[in-house]
């Protein structure tokens, strides 16, 4: 007789929450008449995201490992989960404005219609809207809180292709420029797909070389030192398959594509989930399974951090359209972020964890900021891009251009925004465990990619606005919203971060 | 029988589908390839549940083979959609992003 | 000492104008009508605070107080808390922010009536007032950063005010390219300071910077001085100075004349503790302040554009000011002194100056002025007691303290001493030349403005501040060394003032400077007074003429000392200076940009591409962890 | 066992260098198609004919035909282990296939009420 697996059902409940209103989704999808579809599918997008925010803030706390050892609910799973809760409500809303573009939507109607065919043409005008991609997203959501409470080789493999399949249908489901859109797809599932083979195989040389794919048993085969080549190898293969979600550098050549051909908001999503979730694994692999062998993998994470740091920062220079910048962006900051992985002691001393999963908050809430400024500014075909046609919107719309700097400035890293707290967390952090030459090439990285970003300040508010320039949308409530808590979250965050500075630190242990 | 043999195979199998990425146009046949190495991993999953006397070798294995089929259907559909716009299922003409 | 009573609410002096910016930006044309009362009514506020607040200040027991404000950072073993420190040093500086910027608030009311855009200004100048004051409060030179970005920020905004301008836009962009430099140098000096310190609070450094090497105790102050001559438009930063006068004349009064560009003057008058300890970095401030003093003045010659050459006399004046502090603790009491005096009677002759414009349809060509003393009889007169100031007129206030700097100079005792003495004497007479010129083309001779302009005295609401600045620019000299003695009241900074033992007598050396000051009246009347004022600068002029109208070359000397260094500054300053969106990519592109696009290039937007790259990330992973492991 | 592991990396490098050298090549051997689908999509190319085959539409039977098979695919994949061990597993195995199943009839049902199963 088997005994049946422990199996809390409140320390899954974010968890449960998210998939279970997929799975509504999915039968609303299927019964509800279409008229209705919409304000159902958001407002349970919005309940399951929400709810499992609230949930993992009832359960802060909570330290156990679950679901018959394949799950682990600790701080850092908490703090992610909710991290990627909130902000994939706050996606969900941005998904949910219908009053910028023309059309309704950023998404297309009908996703199996080729590109500039008749009829796609005819249904540009149609009043109806995809609600499809609210459950698409719910499930990739789930998939990414599923991500960070990985405690189990087997249960990560899953867990990534849950968040990474929705990811990719969504990504070519944009409502203009679709060849872009459906291009962005291909190159994202192919070489998602070949990642995970890699993670696959790696997953499987663990295996043969501890018998067992559950964190622990493998950090007692580390700790015993058994397991060898096949171990280091596996280790390696694994590491590689979570860097390319993560978009560090050489796993990065996916992200520019992607970010620009997705739908904007899709790319906001993206840039702000996948990434946390991509780092709640890599930090949990790392410090619970292979914590005894760091010296195998600090040198691997320290150049890749400054592979990425490198790319991202001077690739990011010569870029004219602001979705491919900030994807640049997006490779630096995966630099950072590794700074701070590499600002954990294995023994669980220093504060990288807790500096990590603050940088993860602020990375996160202030790229969705900047990409829903992003959806704001329009030309006759969806969002206007390209860096020139920016160039004096600070004094055709004030307001907008002084949020996109702000959210610019805060991911430069410039003092009194969330980005410079963050960034001073994981420099101190890797400082501190002696990482120096890091830390300055981190440095060194951010003087540069902030010169990027404050260009398309100064080209916001020191150039003559072109002649037929874009027009500024006037966001509906939805994007409303998500601009107030960005650009609220990432001043205070700048201004008095002590707080949140402070439940990352409490919450920066993992269960074992 | 020396089970590295089979281990060996399974990383050939790895290898050629790796490198049949590389090199085929064809996206479908990208495709095919990642298959190949996906299935060889699954050839290396079960010699090392032989190998080390677990059955979890064998459970993993059949976990690749539903998430391989979930991403055909994935991927399936967007090759096809792409290639009802552009005639072409090539990977190299989907080459307007770049740079 | 933790600060109590209305000190404990000091942190409502950077609050009050920062609300006012807050509500200005964000409230939009609702605010309009009543904006410019509004901001104005935050700085007279702050001004009454800063005025109880220093009287408190003068009661308590070692004149300081320390105001905890929150916890930035507390997690671990560091804890970065904000927090103010009133002390005398920031008082004074408080006082002159406060108050001249209330003054010149309210004059903008007048001069920006007709802008559409004035709740704007306001809204900036608010913002100014409250990163000024931070700067000066903050107990850190963490807080002094984030103020001295502020100011910055503000200045770059205001220079930039008419943005339409394509000249103002330039300047704008250069004064910002010229800032970062020295802000560079600041943020260095600072990450320096918390590297080998561990603390950047002012009470922190000042306690353990002497356990530092002597070498790095230089880095610090040679890199603080960089931050400083960014800021104060020294030696060889200079050149944004003037260009910023593209900004509204307020603007030029308060922050490019009177506040912001002496923050490098407390900068190395807060760090004393620092250059006490770094005889080198002090003679490095010496010869800066003495070259700027002397560049300043020779260029002011030469302009024809009115606020150019009060322009180039601030940087003359400023170049008095590090002259002083570059002294030590000889000169700190005479260089603030005369920043105070200069903050009056420099804030009160650009204020004259905006007058002259606004009675001259914004012409700023002096060739055009001339005759203006009848038309303009408050703005000649205020005019006039600023001009007698600043050229040291006896027993008005430049007077008092530009000689108290000369006597610190030649107090040295040592050949240094005389030649910096020398040089001050020398800047004397040029500053007398320059701005008798300046008057004697404005105000007297034969009118030579253009038919369609018909000068008017400006309302009351501009002539008001001028008279108080006016009042002040006569007063301020000998109310700081007899009435209320600054160095008695700096003592607690500072040190008591020592009695100095004087290598000539003080009375020699009041005449002297003065024997100059009348000897360059006397030349300007001879090159400009007796003879009729051509129209258009005349073509045919001497080499020295031709050098000095190009500010000596400031902007060549610029060039070859910023440009050769890295092609990537050379990059960065091209790029700014090419307005055109695809002329900024391609400017940036061809230096750091170069190798950016060549990385670019494996981007080809190919799968198979990327898949390579990534096969080969895995390849480098596995063989790098065979490597460790094996090795 | 393990040693015979090395080589892997060796083919990894073996792997990389052939790529490398046939993505070197290519633009040397390979005839060149000049393919005029990769912009046509565009208002300035010529418009995609649709298939008459399926009357405009995308042929959504292949897409559905392909989810039918993976809903029951995956549902045997795992059934045929539970049934192997179903005694042994006991209620709780039970329980938990009957929640497994359930879902996987979410989707079945969405395949169902979008048309999938109406063969015409």
């Amino acid at each position: 007789m088997i005994d049946a697996p422990d199996f809390s059902f409140a320390a899954l409940s974010p968890l449960l929450l998210v998939l279970g209103a997929a799975c509504i989704g999915v039968l609303v999808e299927a019964f509800a008449p279409r008229d209705v579809r919409h304000p159902v599918q958001v407002g349970l997008a919005l309940t399951g995201t929400v709810g499992a925010f609230v949930a993992t803030l009832l359960l802060a706390g909570t330290r156990e490992v679950t679901a018959g050892g394949a799950l682990a609910v600790d701080g850092p799973t908490l703090f992610l989960q909710a991290t990627i809760a909130g902000l994939g409500a706050l996606s969900i809303l941005l998904f949910a404005e219908r009053s910028l573009d023309p059309a309704r939507s950023a998404f297309v109607v009908s996703a199996a219609v080729p590109a500039g065919s008749p009829r796609d043409r005819e249904l540009v005008t149609t009043q109806r809207v995809q609600t499809e991609v609210y459950p698409l997203a719910l499930f990739a959501i789930g998939g990414m809180l599923l991500f960070v409470a990985a405690n189990d080789l087997l249960v990560m493999f899953v867990a990534l292709e849950v968040l990474s399949l929705p990811l990719y249908l969504i990504s070519g489901m944009a409502r203009r420029r679709r060849l872009l859109s459906q291009e962005a797809a291909v190159k994202y599932f192919l070489l998602g797909a070949f990642a995970s083979a890699f993670f696959l195989y790696g997953l499987a040389l663990v295996y043969g070389a501890t018998g067992s794919v559950r964190l622990r048993d493998i950090r007692e085969a580390v700790t015993a030192e058994s397991g060898g080549v096949l171990m280091v190898l596996g280790l390696g293969l694994l590491v590689v398959g979570l860097l390319f979600k993560a978009s560090v550098a050489p796993f990065h050549s996916w992200t520019p594509d992607v970010y620009q051909g997705a739908p904007t908001p899709v790319t906001a999503f993206m840039a702000a989930c996948t990434k946390v979730a991509a780092f709640g694994a890599i930090l949990r692999l790392l410090y619970v399974a292979f914590g005894a062998a760091e010296w195998t993998w600090r040198p691997l994470i320290y150049a890749a951090a400054i592979i990425s740091m490198i790319v991202g920062a001077v690739l990011g220079l010569t870029q004219t359209d602001l979705k491919r910048m900030l994807a640049y962006s997006s490779v630096a900051h995966a630099g950072f972020l590794l700074t701070g992985v590499i600002g954990f002691g294995a023994g669980g001393d220093g504060s990288g964890l807790a500096a990590t999963m603050f940088y993860l908050v602020t990375y996160g809430l202030t790229t969705l900021g900047a990409f829903a400024v992003l959806t704001l500014v329009r030309d006759g075909d969806g969002e206007a891009g390209h860096l020139s046609q920016w160039a004096g919107l600070g004094a055709r719309s004030p307001l907008t251009a002084a949020v996109m700097s702000l959210f610019l400035l805060a991911l430069a890293g410039i003092p009194l925004t969330a980005g410079f707290t963050g960034k001073f967390a994981v420099f101190r952090a890797a400082i501190e465990q002696g990482a120096w030459p890091l830390a300055v090439v981190a440095l060194l990285a951010s003087a540069v990619a902030a010169f990027f970003y404050l260009r398309v300040i100064v080209l916001m508010y020191f150039s003559d606005p072109v002649a037929d320039g874009p027009t500024v949308g006037v966001p509906g409530l939805p994007t409303t919203i998500v601009l107030a808590v960005t650009a609220t979250a990432t001043l205070a965050l700048g201004i008095l971060p002590g707080a949140v500075l402070d439940l990352a630190g409490r919450a920066a242990i993992f269960v074992g | 029988m020396n089970l590295s043999y089979y281990l060996v195979l399974a990383a050939i199998l790895f290898t050629i589908g790796a490198v049949g990425v590389l090199v085929r146009r064809n996206a479908i046949v990208v495709f095919m390839c990642i298959e190949l190495m996906l299935n060889a991993v699954n050839l290396t999953l079960i010699t090392f549940a032989r190998s080390t006397g677990t059955v979890d070798g064998q459970i993993i294995a059949l976990f690749v083979m539903v998430v391989a089929a979930a991403e055909v259907v994935v991927g399936l559909a967007i090759i096809m959609s792409i290639y009802r716009t552009r005639r072409s299922a090539s990977v190299d003409d989907a080459n307007l992003l770049k740079y | 000492m933790p600060a109590e009573g209305l000190l404990a609410a000091s942190w409502l002096l950077i609050a009050l104008p920062l609300a006012g910016a807050a509500v200005l930006l964000l409230g939009g044309r609702r605010t309009d009508r009543w904006g410019h009362l509004l901001g104005t009514a935050t700085v007279v506020a702050a001004f009454l605070l800063a005025v109880a607040c220093t009287v408190q200040l003068a009661g308590l027991d070692g004149r300081a107080a320390d105001v905890e404000l929150f916890t930035f950072i507390a997690t671990g073993e560091l804890d970065v808390t904000a927090g103010l420190l009133y002390d005398p040093l920031s008082a004074v500086f408080v006082l002159l922010i406060t108050g001249v910027g209330s003054l010149i608030h309210v004059f903008s009311i007048g001069y920006m009536a007709h802008d559409p855009a004035r709740r704007r200004f306001f809204a900036y100048l608010n913002l100014f007032v409250a990163a000024m004051l931070l700067l000066v409060l903050g107990n850190s030179f963490v807080a002094l950063y984030v103020g001295w970005e502020g100011v910055g920020l503000a200045s770059y905004l205001l220079i930039a005010f008419w943005y339409t301008r394509p000249a103002a836009a330039t300047a704008a962009k250069k004064a910002f390219i010229m800032n970062r430099i020295g802000d560079v140098g600041l943020a260095l000096a600072i990450f320096v300071m918390f590297a080998q310190l561990g603390t950047t609070s002012y009470a922190g450094v000042f306690g353990s910077v002497g356990t530092l090497a002597g070498g790095t105790i230089t880095a610090i102050g040679l890199l603080l001085l960089l931050g400083a001559c960014g800021k104060s438009g020294q030696f060889p930063l200079q050149a944004w100075l003037p260009d910023a006068m593209e900004g509204p004349t307020p603007v030029s009064a308060l922050i490019h004349a009177a506040t912001m560009v002496t923050a490098g003057v407390y900068l190395i008058a807060r760090s004393a503790p620092i250059y006490d300890l770094t005889p080198t970095a002090r003679a490095v401030i010496l010869a800066v302040g003495a070259v700027t003093l002397l560049i300043g003045a020779i260029a002011g010659c030469a302009f024809d554009d009115i606020k150019k050459v009060l322009a180039y006399s601030t940087v003359s004046q400023i170049g008095y000011m590090f002259l002083a502090v570059g002294l030590g603790p000889a000169g700190y009491v005479a260089g603030l002194a005369h920043l105070l005096a200069h903050g009056f009677f420099k804030a009160g002759l650009f204020l004259g100056a905006g007058s002259v414009m606004h009675a001259m349809d914004d012409s700023v060509d002096m060739r055009r002025f001339g005759g203006l003393a009848k038309k303009l009889p408050i703005t000649f007169v205020t005019f006039g007691l600023g001009y007698l100031a600043l050229i040291g007129f006896p027993f008005l206030s430049g007077y008092f303290t530009k000689d108290a700097i000369i006597e610190a100079a030649l107090d040295r005792g040592d050949v240094w001493g005389w030649v910096l003495g020398g040089v001050a004497v020398l800047g004397a007479g040029l500053t007398a030349f320059y701005m008798t010129r300046l008057m004697l083309m404005t105000f007297f001779g034969r009118p030579r403005w253009d038919d369609g302009v018909h000068p008017h005295e400006a309302p009351t609401v501009m002539t008001a501040p001028m008279i108080v600045l006016a009042v002040g620019s006569v007063a301020a000299g000998a109310l700081l060394v007899s009435v209320f003695p600054l160095a008695d009241w700096l003592a607690p900074v500072f040190g008591e003032p020592a009695e100095a033992a004087h290598v000539v007598a003080p009375a020699l050396v009041g005449l002297v400077v003065t024997v100059v000051m009348v000897l360059g009246v006397l030349t300007a009347w001879l090159f400009v007074g007796r003879r009729e004022v051509p129209v258009t600068a005349p073509v045919r002029v001497s080499p020295v003429t031709r050098a000095a109208r190009n500010a000596l070359y400031a902007d060549t000397v610029n060039e070859s000392l910023f440009m050769r260094p890295g092609q990537w500054l050379t990059r960065a300053l091209v790029w700014f200076d090419n307005r055109g969106v695809d002329g900024a990519v391609n400017g940036l592109a061809a230096g750091l940009g170069g190798s950016s696009s060549r990385l670019g290039r494996a981007q080809t937007g190919f799968v198979r591409t990327y898949a390579l790259g990534m096969l080969g990330g895995v390849v480098m992973v596995a063989g790098a962890l065979l490597a460790v492991t094996a090795g | 066992m393990l040693s015979t592991y090395v080589p892997i990396v060796g083919l990894f490098a073996l792997a990389a260098a052939f790529a490398l050298f046939s993505v070197a090549v290519a633009p040397f051997v390979g005839p060149r198609r000049y393919n005029r689908a990769k912009l046509d999509a565009y208002e300035c190319g010529i418009e995609p004919v649709d298939q008459p085959l399926t009357g405009g539409r995308f042929p959504v039977k292949y897409y559905l035909t392909a989810m039918l098979f993976i809903v029951f695919d995956i549902e045997i994949v795992f059934l045929y282990p539970w049934a192997v061990a179903n005694d042994a597993l006991g209620v709780w195995g039970l329980v938990a296939m009957v929640v497994f199943i359930g879902t996987v009839f979410l989707a079945f049902a969405y395949e169902w009420r979008r048309g999938g199963l109406e063969w015409d």
